[in-house]
């Protein structure tokens, strides 16, 4: 069976550390064996914040690390910022709170069958899932180079932990405080060219990934993107976090294209396969 | 005590207990059965099913409010007979009774689809889902209106094999108008209700949360809306068998639509939270039903005390 | 920066800000005065007041739902010549602009309530509560039918000198067609919207929670609808002025509703978790619009971004 | 001006214990110096259940005890059963959990004016306000005796206390468990005779208070209740805690009746004001 017709784990963990990162950003390690075993880079968790009943949904994560050190219990790491009361709610969770966690869930990113030297381009708190990547990319083998943008110093997530789980680390801020003022894509030819990379893997708001996939499109890379849409259930039960994608014509499809649920059929896509012209870049109600 | 009778009877279809799952909330049960044995459930009202497969709206097509959600799916769905040749057989293949909603932009549409289920095997019932707009006649809902409502279901009758259902929507002045209109076009029972019109606005990017701007508000908030249309209508044709939705994430919840006079439930929104909820439900309302030494589940529909 | 506009102006009458507090969650203001300025306020839209004292309904007249709340207060006020005598001139003394909402069984009697109001000191507009059950024409209230609503805004304007707004329920198939017919009627403004018909039981008793089954649902759970029926009503009829109401509780709900196209919004069900509860929506609204770098308070109506 | 029309104190306040009573019962205390110094028995105060936003309004709970102590910061104790979704979040407060609460609410019970016999009658849970009263009762030198009733030996609020604040304690229990097999109006007579009572001050549920309040008339003593009627605001502006009193007739009343707040009319109410007759037993929607 593919992963996603797996059941997810469900359950309640343990909080193991709440961490205040760099400015706008907070960190919860949960003690998770079953999720941290099962989890591969891209995948996400599903949390619900406790004790509150007038929020429903749980809220989507992308697993940041997962700890299988030996002797360990398992944990898994989230990074996050401030939203709305769902994440103010979880920025106040500590050692031993109690969480209502699905997951791990979605289809992961894919490595490389051979070796090969692999770009990572995050923008935002949106490079969560690229630590996770980053450290198995290496464990199989391939170079990992990476990209880190934002729109202050600040803004960069984990830039230490990014030098550590790479080769090298280039960094683009709107403002110019860290590395190339700018944005991602100021600099991804020429990153591309410094590393031989050979695919990309991206994450972020839609405008970076719109202008990544382009890039990668006019360099004959494959890259593979991480998207993110409003969610409801996790599993693909409620078709809320369509997605665009280019699908074959025929079979009751005479357009070209359809929705994807980004829970199940994603979080990680082919930039060739979503339908980047049905894409919005600031879509309604979604402020990044 | 001996545990508590859970069939219910519904038009003459047989339900191993009351607690259904709703239309659009449960997909066509898949992404469920890695969580759950679906054979704990009375029946699946599967996703609305259209002639040819409906798209449905662009994203974002959903957002939380307090203690509910607003969507604006847009019904998309792979039509009837992709539903038929792939979706139904495997519901068939693990047991599980099939209701059929069923939707339409026209009386002929869901005339149509009903067609194409006449004789599924598996389908027990059809659900008639007529929050819809109604492109025979603009601006409305068929929900809205009771010769529209009138008209599909005598159409439907026509063709189906199967117990009809109408769902309603709370989005009328008198809901009972409505049900008069499902009732004599020959609707064997009811469902009551659909999600109310919403909307929400996000005041950081000052845009709708939903693309289509106004959405179906869903979850416990509108739970006391529902009970009101249950009631209404159960008073008003007592001897027509009701499909209580609304909100419903608890045992008691399912109680309370029942003394309400529904004789069964589906629950919706809350499968979203957690896969197994609705075993959940059912566990709990078992418990309730035997700590209230409730010997027959349909008995509860005249439990209300009215003195 | 500088501070932002506050002040509105709704049918001519200015009001020193948008927020006002909605009948019959303020009372007549007495019970807040110890908490807080009510000179704080945009102003008060007191409880509704009918010709003679009403009684309202026995108890329980209320019961908490997900965060909703259910009441059946029944219109409980002691007559609009007690409000004049005793309770008027304890809010002109401070300075609190009034918003005088009637009720009546028939046309004639709201006309009558209107008419005592007529030139009432420090009552600079009438809000025509027309959820109400209509006497004259049994089964129905006022609000689910054009021609009731209009028969009664155009009474109320024959004898009053103040603005008059009218009052909207939610539960009509169609907001827009009652709005239209408060319009043609004269009404100035529309207050938008009143409670949601709902019902809850409780499971342990077996009884219902309300004493009359069927109560006024308020709180954040109504206010996805309460938007969406201020935006429905906005677009239709962009000229004239309304109130939003319907689950405010922050300053946030208070910019959502005037995106929505709402001139001026009223505080309801919150004043009730907190006494000081409008001035801190006040504080954070304020807030918000400096953050947000609005000038003017009434650039919010045209702010939502459609595109 | 009368104490209702004073502001009561609102804000968070800490807990300072919360204990387990026998069965059904818990009891919280939280430090309150301003709601301590100025709360007479009767009154009550109302609580935000925290962090569950779905529960939007205050719960009302009586003052069952205070504590002055010279040198302590000025305590105040509540007693509950677990009802529904409020007081069972509730009862999972702890020491140092914070709450939001806004009291003393409502009218005080009359104290008698010389020193007389008082005759203090509870049923259940209903007798949480009574303790404050015996010990503020025999502060002012009157003679307090208790009757305390309960389904069972474990429905009986605290009969350790009761029999410290007072002269005597007589218990009535439905099963016998516990004193006299039966109901506090059974045993009322012949306590009134043995303590020369001369007021009778009660709560707890509407039957036990009709039948109280029928026997004081009977025996002609003057009766004081405490009445729990369901509240929105708790503080006189929603009408929703309607209680039906005796009215002279006329000023727009001509049938000698109306609808008294028992938030701020009440809770505590002379027996002899309440139109019994148009009062319910089991009003739908109250369990108790
Ligand atoms: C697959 C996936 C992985 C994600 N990974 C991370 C992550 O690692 N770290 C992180 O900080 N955030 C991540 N997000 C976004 C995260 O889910 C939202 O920040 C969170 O749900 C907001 O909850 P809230 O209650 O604080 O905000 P709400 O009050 O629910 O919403 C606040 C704002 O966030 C937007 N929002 C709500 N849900 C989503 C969503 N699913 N995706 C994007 N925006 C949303 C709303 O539209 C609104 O504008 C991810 C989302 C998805 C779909
Ligand atoms: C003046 C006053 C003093 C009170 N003092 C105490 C006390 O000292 N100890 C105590 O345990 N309880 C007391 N109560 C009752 C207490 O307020 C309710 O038990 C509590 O509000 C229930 O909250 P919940 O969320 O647990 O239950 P909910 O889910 O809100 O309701 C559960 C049940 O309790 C009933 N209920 C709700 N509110 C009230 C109410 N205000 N009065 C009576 N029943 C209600 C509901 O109708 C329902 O049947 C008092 C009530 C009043 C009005
Ligand atoms: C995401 C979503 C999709 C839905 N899709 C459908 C649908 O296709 N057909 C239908 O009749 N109702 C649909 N509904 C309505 C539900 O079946 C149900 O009637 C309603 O949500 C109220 O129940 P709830 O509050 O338990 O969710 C949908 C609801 C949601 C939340
Ligand atoms: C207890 C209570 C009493 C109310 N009384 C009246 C009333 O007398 N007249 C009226 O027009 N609306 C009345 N309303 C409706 C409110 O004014 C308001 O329109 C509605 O509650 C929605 O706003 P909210 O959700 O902020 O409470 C009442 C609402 C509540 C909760
Ligand atoms: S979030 Fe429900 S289908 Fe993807
Ligand atoms: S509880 Fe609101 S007036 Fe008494």
């Amino acid at each position: 069976m593919s992963p996603t017709k797996d059941a997810a784990w469900s359950g309640q963990v343990e909080v193991f550390a709440y961490r205040r990162l760099a400015e706008p950003y907070h960190s919860l390690t949960i003690v998770a064996p079953d999720i941290c075993a099962r989890a591969a880079p891209g995948q996400f968790i599903a949390v619900r914040t406790p004790d509150d009943r007038s929020l429903l949904l749980r809220r989507p994560f992308s697993i940041h690390r997962v700890d299988r050190r030996p002797g360990w219990a398992g944990t898994v790491d989230i990074v996050f910022d401030i939203r709305g009361r769902g994440t103010e709610v979880l920025a106040r969770a500590r050692q031993h709170t109690s969480l209502d966690v699905l997951g791990p869930l979605g289809r992961p990113f894919r490595f490389p069958k051979e070796q090969t030297n692999c770009l990572l381009v995050g923008g935002g708190i949106g490079a969560a899932p690229l630590l996770f990547l980053a450290e198995e990319l290496r464990g199989h083998g391939h170079r990992v180079d990476y990209i880190l943008g934002g729109r202050t110093s600040e803004h960069l997530l984990r830039p230490i932990e990014a030098k550590r789980a790479s080769l090298t680390v280039s960094f683009t801020t709107d403002d110019g405080s860290s590395g190339t003022q700018g944005v991602v894509t100021d600099i991804l030819e020429e990153r591309v060219r410094a590393t031989k990379a050979r695919v990309v893997y991206t994450c972020g708001p839609v405008p970076m990934l719109r202008a990544v996939a382009r890039e990668c499109a006019r360099l004959k890379l494959p890259c593979q993107v991480a998207w993110e849409e409003v969610m409801a259930c996790g599993f693909g039960a409620c078709l809320v976090c369509a997605v665009p994608v280019r699908l074959e014509r025929g079979a009751g499809n005479d357009e070209g294209w359809g929705w994807a649920r980004c829970c199940t059929e994603g979080p990680v896509f082919s930039a060739s396969r979503i339908h980047w012209e049905r894409v919005e870049d600031a879509p309604a109600g979604v402020t990044t | 005590m001996s545990d508590p009778r859970l069939e219910v009877d519904l038009a003459g279809v047989k339900f191993r207990n009351p607690i259904l799952t709703a239309s659009g909330c449960f997909h066509y049960g898949k992404e469920f059965a890695p969580y759950m044995d679906l054979r704990r459930l009375g029946g699946v009202i599967v996703k609305s099913l259209s002639v040819k497969p409906w798209p449905g709206h662009p994203p974002p097509r959903g957002a939380e409010t307090p203690s509910g959600m607003l969507n604006a799916i847009g019904l998309q769905n792979p039509g009837v007979q992709a539903f038929i040749d792939r979706d139904l057989p495997w519901l068939v293949q693990r047991k599980v009774p099939v209701i059929a909603s069923i939707v339409g932009h026209s009386v002929e549409e869901y005339i149509r689809v009903a067609d194409r289920l006449r004789n599924a095997p598996g389908v027990v019932a059809i659900e008639v889902n007529i929050s819809c707009p109604n492109l025979d006649d603009r601006s409305l809902m068929f929900s809205s209106n009771p010769d529209a409502t009138g008209a599909v279901i005598r159409g439907v009758r026509r063709v189906s094999s199967q117990p009809v259902f109408t769902k309603l929507s709370p989005d009328v002045t008198d809901i009972v108008e409505i049900a008069r209109a499902a009732v004599r076009g020959g609707s064997h029972g009811l469902s009551v209700m659909n999600t109310a019109l919403g909307m929400a606005i996000d005041t950081e990017s000052m845009r709708p949360k939903l693309s289509t701007f106004t959405g179906g508000l869903s979850g416990p908030a509108i739970k006391p809306i529902a009970i009101r249309c249950v009631y209404q209508v159960s008073r008003a044709f007592p001897e027509i068998p009701i499909i209580g939705q609304g909100g419903i994430n608890s045992g008691a919840d399912v109680a309370e639509f029942m003394l309400a006079g529904a004789s069964a439930v589906a629950v919706g929104t809350a499968n979203f939270t957690e896969p197994t909820t609705a075993k959940r439900i059912y566990d709990e309302f078992v418990e309730y039903l035997t700590r209230k030494r409730i010997k027959d589940v349909s008995q509860l529909k005249k439990m209300l005390k009215e003195g």
